[in-house]
């Protein structure tokens, strides 16, 4: 029985000229209120998913995001071939990997970092980062290895320099001490991404690595899988296993980062919010004043027979128009602002704002206003319907 | 009394042979490894360590320097006697007059002996010696428990060749001398 | 005051519609809730800059000198030459090389500091950070070190066990030696409750000087200021005028971003609450324009009593300065009560949310500290009275021109 | 006259309660309209006539007593059923216009016809005939403020008749009308009361309008009773 | 009587203009009112009496024509200085009671000392002395609805008189009470005017009550003529 009449009469209301100023002052408030209210939410919103995803870009690109492995993290590859690994299509590369901490020590400087023994053939995303040297120096026997340019400064050492990589985890007691396992590498190549990955991991060949891990032969540390949103991990890590193999993932090492990302965007959520709650209270104000202005037009419409539910209609929809014509062009201005940064950056306060677009809550946002502004509009409308009109007439 | 005994007993022997199986547990009897090798031994402060179990590894020492070579890596480690992490029990049986025979104190079992540091800061050892000056065993404890024993077994006593504790690395060893010159 | 006279009883008055009652409600309501939110905001951020100041600026050294080679070996005379300067408060040698430390087969890279233990005593509030203010037992040539909570956790060691500190062999002629190996008993723990102190390893200078084999010379000087904020600028003059050609870092370069980054926050709250609040603002002038509906007809009677257009606007200001009022107070003693509590109400949270909020491996402090400044709570009570007042303004006018001859006949 | 009565009332009475003081404003008013007549009630002002209009129109309920409309009892419809009947039934005119300000004149009158669910084409059009037949053809797209005292009053009258109601109830139509504009209002009602058939129930304080009307009654603070029966 | 009037209309008109069509509500209206003198007029609902009334009090401003108080012109007196007059000069009461709902009897009373600025203390107790003369000492405390109908009236004219004003209008006082409490109100008036010697210019629809007026006069439709001149 939807009938257009509401929306006649209930438009018409909203933007008649003739109602006076102040009334219309006042809705334009709560109308700019969530205006406000969503362009920040959207904008915050969007900021904070470009610091999550260039987070993502920079450092979980690199470190192994996700390794199936077994509970001593030493896979046999003829007990476990590349096969085992469940199918997923979030999988974009399956690689074996040799991977522990090791000391790494320069003539006069000392520091830590995780070795990444990898196979120079299959596929690595440091590649395009490589400034000096080529992932085909890491020939098997050779004993090459390939650090960071921050790690090569701080160790101040360059291509051609011998380190030394000592791993405590594979070292032997003998009768004149505890021997860490050693040996002398060279640098045979530099790769620059940023301070953090630069110091964090060093590349070399998966068969030197094992062998200075002290693996038997044929055995690697985990099948390492390189996933298309290492974000999204938990429908990776939750598929079920073969009894004595278990997943390891990015947020052992790296969790705590994200957690406090995200614990910053709820913050700033809940922020803005205020903005649109006063805002939508704003709606129930101004809308009481129309019906209290409206009184005795609303007791002539019912003398003409409208009943009590269509006269609530009319109100919910005029108050609720300026509620979503709000939301309308706050989440649209919010969403032009949020992709232009996406697209040229800006920087604020020398801190420079990346900024991804979720459309998933964009959405989320305008549904939340739009109901909001409906939900406001309840109470005045509800008191429209309910106006006497014999009480209303009998005054003027 | 038994510090006197140990030094004549030890200083009977002038080289000899063994094989040897290693144990190490920790303080709560935790097996951490196990390994075994062949060792030869020529006073005053030459020893050859040939160990197959767990990586294969030779150690083989001068008493100034000692060589490690590793064939897993294909590398030979050069390190200064006194650097090593803890070279005391090999200096005690090796050299009877020693100066770090002052920083223990010596308690006797029958033919165990074990020596105790001064200072508690450091290792303690024991070992078996029989009277002929034959090692049966030795072990050594770490301040945090962890012991490991070393059994020693076909010991055949007599002159070694010192070739046997000169190193020829193969070719294509990397070498890595860590010697403080 | 007649005006406030009419106005209080026009506010409790019982034949309020109900309409209108609830509109006051939620009007003071809002003004309220934004009143409340930007002070705890504040206080919050004021909290925040007090922890960056006691628990970061009185432990770090506000400026540092070092030689480039990384070896000062006439540190005296420089110190000397930097403490005639009148800007520095106090100056002392200090040593910093990486090093790891090994706990059975647990390993830490970490930032190994050696200072002056008379000089730390007196400048920094470091001995307040020791557990069970072991601060006095740790000495010289006692093989001792001091370690941040955060890497106690991570090396599984607790007070009084030892570790071995490996140090690289400081070898000119570019000779990878054995790196040295020293066993060192853990004396005190440091427990800043914050990412900055807990990853840090003190030694005594001397014995930093030993095991590092470098003789007398350190790695530089460090020096505290009068006014932190104008350390960068004062350690740049003095380095002007040193003979010798030195490098110098200050606080802010390494930790200036954390003071930015609350300022920044700071600018961003007080906009959005200005909002807030002018939006609560305003929705008291649709309650006062209802409220002026409402009492027409006592207007009216009032004007035929002689009150005139001042009275009347003056009781209609006063009605909405009222309500404003109400708001204010009660959205000042909200923000008041819950910023006096934050920590507790934030640590009962982190309980229900079972993960602390503020990692101490990332954030400088890890619980939400919180400072009333009174001058903020003034400054936003009266902000939000002003925004009253002015919307006011509008119904108190719309009041005066009700005209009697149209209500009073209208019976 | 047809033999049943449109509207009739039994013993109706209606008080209000003030504070403490409860002022009686009908007391037990029993009376009959016939449809398409024209009946009138006089009385002063805050004599209770409005109220009785309002009770009629099912827009107030009464204290005690009924209303039986056609002779169905109105007090037991539902609020939708109520809302119905003004709509189909009964139209309403006050002294005061009562116009939409925000809707023009054209718009006004077809209101009612848009409320019971006519589509807006053939609403549009029976409202232009309505406006000719109030000859105000010519103010269809004014605002109600753009009309003069007598002009708002015919869109009323013509809203009032637009969906054919069977009764016509008027509070005061001419109060604020100078007397040469009344008495065209009140040809008017008379010409449309002949050609539509709808009955007028004209409530006023105008004695020389009042006693136009076939039926009149007279209400003195708050009791009816008849003053002229006409054949 | 003596011999300059207290208040004196020369051809004193007042039209309302609405949308196109001028309604002319007083046609060119000269009388005085003397001192201390009872004067009524009477007249039909809607012939204007009010509108008179309250160009008189300055609450609304006539089309044409001056009104004098104690020979100055009123129209050209600032919106304060004729709120000031009506506070000093001039009292009203209503038909309908128009007290202050919020506020006590007594309170009420005292308005219009505490808006001339007379402080609480003093108001209270000339507001005390009012209600005894018109007899409601006993219901000082209490709010108006509280109160029955006359006792309601009698407080308005209580608050009507406290500030010794020269003339009171009174527009319809007796119009909602019964016989008797109209009857009593009448007596309170004549009372009041000897005692204060106030003026009452009083508008009603009541015979009785107008012929017992000093002066009388009549209101048709606008229009003013003089019916009885008494001494």
């Amino acid at each position: 029985m939807f009938h257009p009449l509401p929306f006649y009469i209930g438009l018409r209301y909203a933007f008649s000229r003739k109602a006076d100023n102040f009334g219309r002052f006042v809705s334009w408030l709560s109308m700019i209120g969530i205006i406000l209210g969503a362009f920040g939410l959207i904008v915050i919103m969007s900021v904070m998913n470009g610091f999550e995803n260039e987070m993502q870009r920079n450092i979980l690109q690199f470190i192994p995001q996700a390794q199936l492995t077994t509970a001593d993290h030493r896979l046999s590859l003829t007990t476990y071939p590349s096969s085992i690994v469940p199918a997923n299509k979030h999988i974009m590369h399956i690689t074996p990997l040799v991977t522990g901490d090791a000391i790494i020590q320069s003539p006069n400087n000392l520091t830590m970092s995780t070795m990444i023994g990898i196979d120079p053939q299959e596929f690595d995303p440091i590649v395009p980062y490589l400034y000096d040297g080529k992932l085909s120096d890491l020939k098997q026997g050779k004993y090459n290895i390939i650090v960071g340019s921050k790690l090569a400064e701080s160790l101040n050492v360059s291509v051609g320099d011998k380190l030394r990589l000592m791993v405590t985890d594979a070292s032997q007691i003998t009768p004149i001490g505890k021997i860490p396992s050693q040996r002398i590498f060279k640098i045979s190549g530099i790769f620059s991404v940023n301070r953090d990955i630069d110091q964090s991991i060093i590349y070399l060949n998966i068969h030197d690595a094992a062998r200075l891990l002290r693996y038997p032969d044929n055995t690697i540390t985990s099948w390492r899988l390189m996933l298309d949103n290492p974000l999204a991990i938990d429908n990776i890590v939750s598929q079920s296993l073969p009894k004595n193999m278990q997943f390891e993932d990015w947020r052992e090492k790296r969790g705590e980062l994200f957690q406090a990302i995200s614990m910053e965007k709820n913050v700033m959520a809940l922020l803005i919010s205020l903005i649109v709650i006063v805002a939508a209270f704003n709606i129930i104000t101004s809308l009481s004043l129309l019906v209290m202005e409206k009184q005795n037009e609303i007791a002539i419409l019912k003398t003409q027979g409208l009943n009590r539910h269509r006269t609530m209609l009319i109100f919910i929809i005029q108050g609720a128009s300026s509620g979503i014509i709000g939301s309308v062009i706050g989440c649209l201005f919010g969403l032009i602002v949020a992709l232009y940064l996406a697209k040229f950056g800006l920087s604020f306060a020398g801190i420079p704002l990346p900024s991804d677009v979720n459309f998933q809550q964009v959405l989320t946002v305008f549904l939340a206003l739009f109901l909001l502004s409906i939900f406001a509009t309840l109470y005045p409308a509800y008191r429209a319907a309910n106006i006497q009109p014999a009480e209303a007439l009998r005054y003027e | 009394d038994a510090k006197d005994l140990l030094k004549e007993r030890l200083a009977k022997v002038d080289s000899f042979y063994a094989q040897f199986k290693q144990t190490v547990t920790t303080a709560d009897q935790q097996l951490i490894q196990e390994g075994q090798g062949e060792l030869w031994v020529k006073r005053p402060n030459l020893f050859n360590w040939q160990i197959n179990e767990p990586d294969e590894t030779s150690i083989i020492s001068d008493g100034l320097d000692f060589w490690m070579y590793t064939p897993a890596v294909e590398q030979l480690t050069i390190m200064s006697f006194k650097q090593a992490t803890d070279n005391r029990l090999l200096m005690l049986i090796t050299d009877s007059n020693s100066p770090v025979w002052q920083d223990y104190r010596v308690e006797r079992k029958q033919n165990q002996f074990t020596l105790l540091p001064t200072d508690n800061s450091q290792k303690s050892y024991m070992i078996s010696v029989l009277p002929t000056g034959m090692i049966a065993d030795f072990a050594i404890i770490e301040e945090d428990g962890q012991k490991s024993v070393y059994e020693l077994s076909h010991q055949t006593l007599g002159p070694i060749d010192n070739q046997r504790f000169r190193f020829i690395a193969p070719p294509g060893t990397t070498i890595d001398d860590q010697r403080n010159n | 005051m007649l005006a406030l006279v009419l106005a209080k009883r026009f506010r409790k008055g019982r034949k309020q519609s109900a309409m209108l009652s609830l509109i006051s409600v939620i009007s003071t309501a809002s003004i309220a809730i934004g009143i409340a939110a930007l002070i705890i905001g504040l206080s919050a951020m004021n909290g925040f800059e007090r922890e960056l100041h006691n628990r970061v600026l009185s432990v770090i050294p506000h400026g540092e000198f070092f030689a480039a080679n990384g070896r000062l070996t006439n540190w005296r005379t420089v110190q000397q030459q930097i403490d005639q300067n009148p800007e520095i408060i106090s100056s002392a040698p200090f040593i910093r090389f990486t090093g790891l430390l090994e706990n059975g087969n647990k390993l830490k890279a970490v930032q190994v500091q050696g200072i002056d233990l008379e000089q730390e005593a007196q400048t920094s509030r470091l001995p307040k950070y020791i557990l069970a203010n072991r601060w006095q037992e740790f000495k010289p040539n006692s093989k001792q070190i001091l370690i941040g909570i955060g890497l106690a956790q991570s090396l599984a060691v607790k007070e009084g066990e030892w570790i071995t500190l490996m140090i690289p062999s400081s070898d000119s002629a570019g000779q990878l030696k054995q790196p040295r190996r020293i066993r060192l008993q853990v004396v005190g723990i440091m427990n800043f409750s914050g990412s900055l102190g807990n990853e840090l390893a003190l030694l005594p200078l001397i014995d930093a000087q030993k095991y590092l084999q470098i003789g007398d010379s350190v790695t530089g000087i460090q020096v505290n200021v009068k006014d932190i904020y104008q350390a960068n600028y004062v350690i740049n003059r003095i380095k002007l005028n040193l003979y010798q050609p030195i490098l110098t870092s200050s606080w802010e370069r390494s930790y200036g971003y954390m003071y930015h980054d609350i300022q920044m926050i700071r600018q961003i709250m007080y906009l959005a609450m200005i909002i807030v609040i002018s939006v609560a603002c305003f929705s008291i002038v649709s309650t006062l324009v209802i409220a002026v509906k409402d009492k027409q007809r006592e207007i009216a009677i009032l004007k035929t009593l002689g009150a005139n257009n001042r009275l009347i606007s003056q009781t209609f200001i006063c009605y909405g300065v009222i309500s404003g009022l109400i708001g204010s107070l009660v959205g000042v003693v909200l923000g008041v009560s819950i910023s006096s509590q934050l920590s507790q109400i934030v640590k009962g949270v982190e309980v229900l949310l079972g993960h602390s909020l503020l990692n101490s491996h990332i954030y400088f402090i890890d619980f939400l500290p919180s400072e009333i400044h009174l001058s903020d709570v003034i400054i936003v009570f009266f902000t939000s009275l002003l925004l009253t007042l002015i919307a006011s303004y509008y119904p108190a006018r719309r009041a005066c021109n009700v005209d009697p001859v149209k209500i009073l006949n209208g019976y | 006259m047809e033999s049943q009565p449109l509207i009739s009332t039994l013993n109706l009475c209606k008080n209000y309660q003030e504070g403490k003081v409860i002022t009686e404003v009908l007391k037990s008013i029993t009376f009959d309209i016939y449809p398409n007549t024209l009946t009138s009630i006089i009385g002063s002002s805050g004599s209770g006539k409005s109220t009785l209009l309002h009770l009629l129109g099912g827009l107030d309920s009464a204290s005690s007593g009924d209303i039986l409309f056609r002779s169905h009892s109105i007090n037991q419809l539902s609020e939708n059923e109520k809302a119905k009947l003004r709509n189909k039934e009964i139209g309403f005119v006050y002294q005061f216009h009562h116009l939409l300000s925000d809707f023009s004149a054209l718009e006004n009158i077809a209101m009612p016809l848009m409320i019971s669910g006519i589509p807006n084409q053939e609403a549009q059009e029976r409202a232009l005939a309505m406006l000719e037949a109030v000859n105000l053809l010519h103010r269809a797209k004014h605002r109600p403020s753009e009309l003069s005292g007598g002009e708002r009053q015919r869109i009323a009258i013509g809203r009032a008749l637009i969906n054919h109601p069977s009764i016509v109830m008027a509070d005061e139509p001419t109060g604020n009308l100078d007397q040469a504009t009344a008495e065209s209002i009140f040809e008017l009602l008379i010409d449309l009361n002949q050609k539509q058939g709808t009955a007028f129930l004209v409530v006023t304080h105008d004695l020389q309008l009042a006693r136009k009307m076939q039926q009149q009654f007279v209400m003195t603070s708050g009791s009816l009773s008849l003053l002229k029966q006409q054949g």
